[in-house]
């Protein structure tokens, strides 16, 4: 794929990035081995499983959620979730009667490290045009209908802060493990579009 | 700039596509190029330091309107990046339409240097609860103020305890941009919106040099003015 | 709608393709098929008495942003009236289909339904050198005045002498929209664009709902104000 | 043209243009010969000599020109000048400085039976975005490089008032005609992005 024969490349995307990638490479600027890893990186290690353990923990450690809250880039910092697009973490904590929802209306920035690469939707001009003006109804869109009382907050992501969400622990979950814990919390959690419900999984591998 | 990739608030978009929680959000790349927007961008950024983030911000926001919405998003990445490193001198337009082996179209040049943060500069920096206004500004080129809330009144809820560059300065290259704090300001539905806004708020993040303190004598002559 | 087709003041838009009195603007079409925009939309809006004006510049607006960008000038009239004669059930989107041999993309449907002239009626119809303000609204369905100007202060330099039906219902097909005459109001270039801007003014043509008259007392609290 | 196989027809401007005229056709609604006739209004009997013909009476005749400045619907009616998109026809008075020019900047609105059809360059998303911001500079960057002391002002065609422009007579034509007059205003003239100028033309046929 990286030695593409020039009469190929088609005037496309595709076509474009190749040709960007061969200029780049003959130009000798890219290390090898470098796109490898680092597509490893934004494929593997950067995961919402990992923003699932930060809020997991946050659920039954009281005093770690107290960090969070206070300090999202130490807190994360603990897990190794920081770095590249995770230098300035906040983390934003839901209520009953608080939703709230990260946007970038101007581009696409994202807590890599925590939540993973933005996904499509999210990047998409429907939802980076709307959600500022009409976040409720977007969501009841999605499929998150939230009750008339629950005011949507939403965070426009227009610097360096990159945001999570902490979202309300559901009810009958006390005696959950946070490993249990972290399986309600998906994506679309993390970026506030959804809240979990422990009934949308059979709890663990136990299947109670 | 108030171009046309300040979307938030412009009407007339459809359907967000996606259902909550519906997908596995694996594999993260969908097509086999994908992978390569983000990581040449990385190598021209990052590995060489060719350009900060807000110049490859700026480079986007200068494709044309046509080629802005038509192209896939790690297609404007790699369109950004490529019009960088050719600005910068690391590469050349002659090289890339030869690989591509047809024109390779970058986003239009910037003839505008960017500017320092505002001059007047506040007194002391703000605190959670302050009143702040973003300020009124036209700038032409590169800027983090979405176009919905300049000019709006919002309260604090926020400091950062590090500061950045001046985007409106980085942005054009300027090296040596003053590091501001960013302030969480939120704004209310209704002062961004009108008053037939559904209740809740809008949170944006912005530089220290965006925003003005509201005083309360200001503030309470303005709200009779409001409500004249 | 804050949609975007409204362009004015927008940036990052390169040179205009024109050198003046180049041209000698005849043939008036530059390809066979032009003419059937305005032709076509004449036979719907006119002799078919299908929609209004109004209505063509809303299905229009209501393209998506690729679609608008992408398309040509006369295409757009196309894709305008091909929309709102299916929306009027004059014509079927698989009638299209089957004629074009493939999908005939039509602009979004609105499901708004508009609204009516505003009900705070003014006391008086506005004068010549009356001080105006343009409200400082937010309307999702067709609406007439450029966002440039939303909220701005401007002079009143001429009152029609003819009224129209107010865009905002006729634009919905509401038959009954109130008449009103239109004003031209000149706003200040610094007004709309800030102090850096180079002497000069705009004149945007508004109708009578969309806007409130400034009174003379309100208007020094605001000086007051913007002074501090 | 207008029978045009179904399985000709690209999914294309001109594909799709002609796709709406078979089914309105078919429908019955396209009367027999009117696309025709409506084609030879607009590519002939609407034309900027008309608008020039209305600003060499004005430069001629004063009270025709106190006529076009108070009623240019009524002034244009004594030409024929009017109809479609000419009901409401208003007259801007350039001075030596003061510019006016015409914009539409939400579509393309034009005082078709005045000026003609608006020209491609004044549809486009350039033209439309950047007038009413940086007039001066839009109009030197089309070759009319006005002197500092003139002022540029912007008329957005936002309602149904349609203009025209009636600029400032150039020196040196004190004994022209009506027509040597006429041939001095161009299209581009009549929307406010150039200035009439004696010296571009040969005076008639003369060739003075």
């Amino acid at each position: 794929m990286k030695e593409t024969s020039h009469d190929l490349l088609a005037n496309t995307p595709s076509g474009r990035a190749n040709a960007l990638l061969k200029v780049m490479t003959e130009r000798g600027y890219v290390p090898e081995g470098f796109i490898d890893t680092f597509t490893h990186t934004m494929e593997v290690e950067w995961d919402p499983a990992n923003g699932a353990r930060v809020v997991a923990r946050a659920w039954t450690d009281p005093e770690f959620r107290e960090l969070l809250l206070r300090d999202g880039t130490a807190a994360c910092q603990q897990f190794g979730y920081t770095g590249m697009q995770g230098e300035y973490i906040v983390a934003l904590e839901n209520t009953p009667t608080l939703q709230n929802v990260i946007v970038c209306s101007l581009c696409s920035c994202t807590a890599w490290p925590v939540l993973g690469l933005p996904p499509e939707w999210y990047k998409s001009f429907e939802f980076r045009a709307r959600l500022v003006r009409e976040g409720a109804d977007v969501l009841r869109e999605l499929g998150e209908d939230l009750p008339d009382d629950v005011v949507v907050k939403v965070w426009d992501t227009t610097a360096e802060s990159r945001y999570m969400v902490l979202p309300v622990r559901p009810a009958g979950t006390d005696d959950w493990s946070e490993e249990e814990l972290a399986a309600l919390i998906t994506k679309d959690v993390l970026i506030g579009v959804a809240r979990p419900r422990a009934v949308d999984l059979p709890r663990g591998t136990e299947g109670v | 700039m108030d171009g046309i990739h300040d979307l938030g608030g412009v009407q007339g978009f459809g359907k967000v596509p996606h259902r909550i929680n519906s997908k596995s959000y694996k594999p993260v790349f969908h097509e086999d190029w994908e992978h390569l927007g983000y990581s040449l961008t990385v190598v021209g950024g990052g590995l060489l330091a060719a350009y900060a983030t807000d110049e490859l911000r700026h480079a986007i926001e200068r494709m044309s309107a046509r080629q802005y919405f038509s192209a896939p998003y790690f297609d404007r990445i790699i369109v950004g990046t490529a019009t960088l490193l050719v600005e910068k001198g690391l590469i050349t337009q002659e090289e890339l339409d030869e690989a591509l082996g047809s024109h390779f179209e970058l986003a239009a040049r910037s003839n505008n240097p960017g500017r320092p943060a505002p001059a007047r500069a506040n007194t002391a920096p703000f605190e959670i609860g302050d009143e702040v206004q973003v300020r009124d500004e036209h700038i032409e080129g590169h800027i983090r103020v979405p176009g919905y809330c300049r000019g709006k009144r919002g309260t604090v809820l926020h400091r950062t305890t590090v500061s950045w560059p001046f985007p409106d300065a980085i942005g054009h290259g300027q090296q040596d941009a003053a590091h501001q704090p960013t302030y969480h300001v939120e704004f209310s539905a209704k002062a961004l919106w009108g008053e037939g806004a559904r209740e809740g708020s809008v949170v944006v993040d912005l530089f220290e040099g965006y925003l003005t303190r509201v005083e309360a004598a200001q503030d309470s002559l303005a709200a009779q003015t409001d409500g004249t």
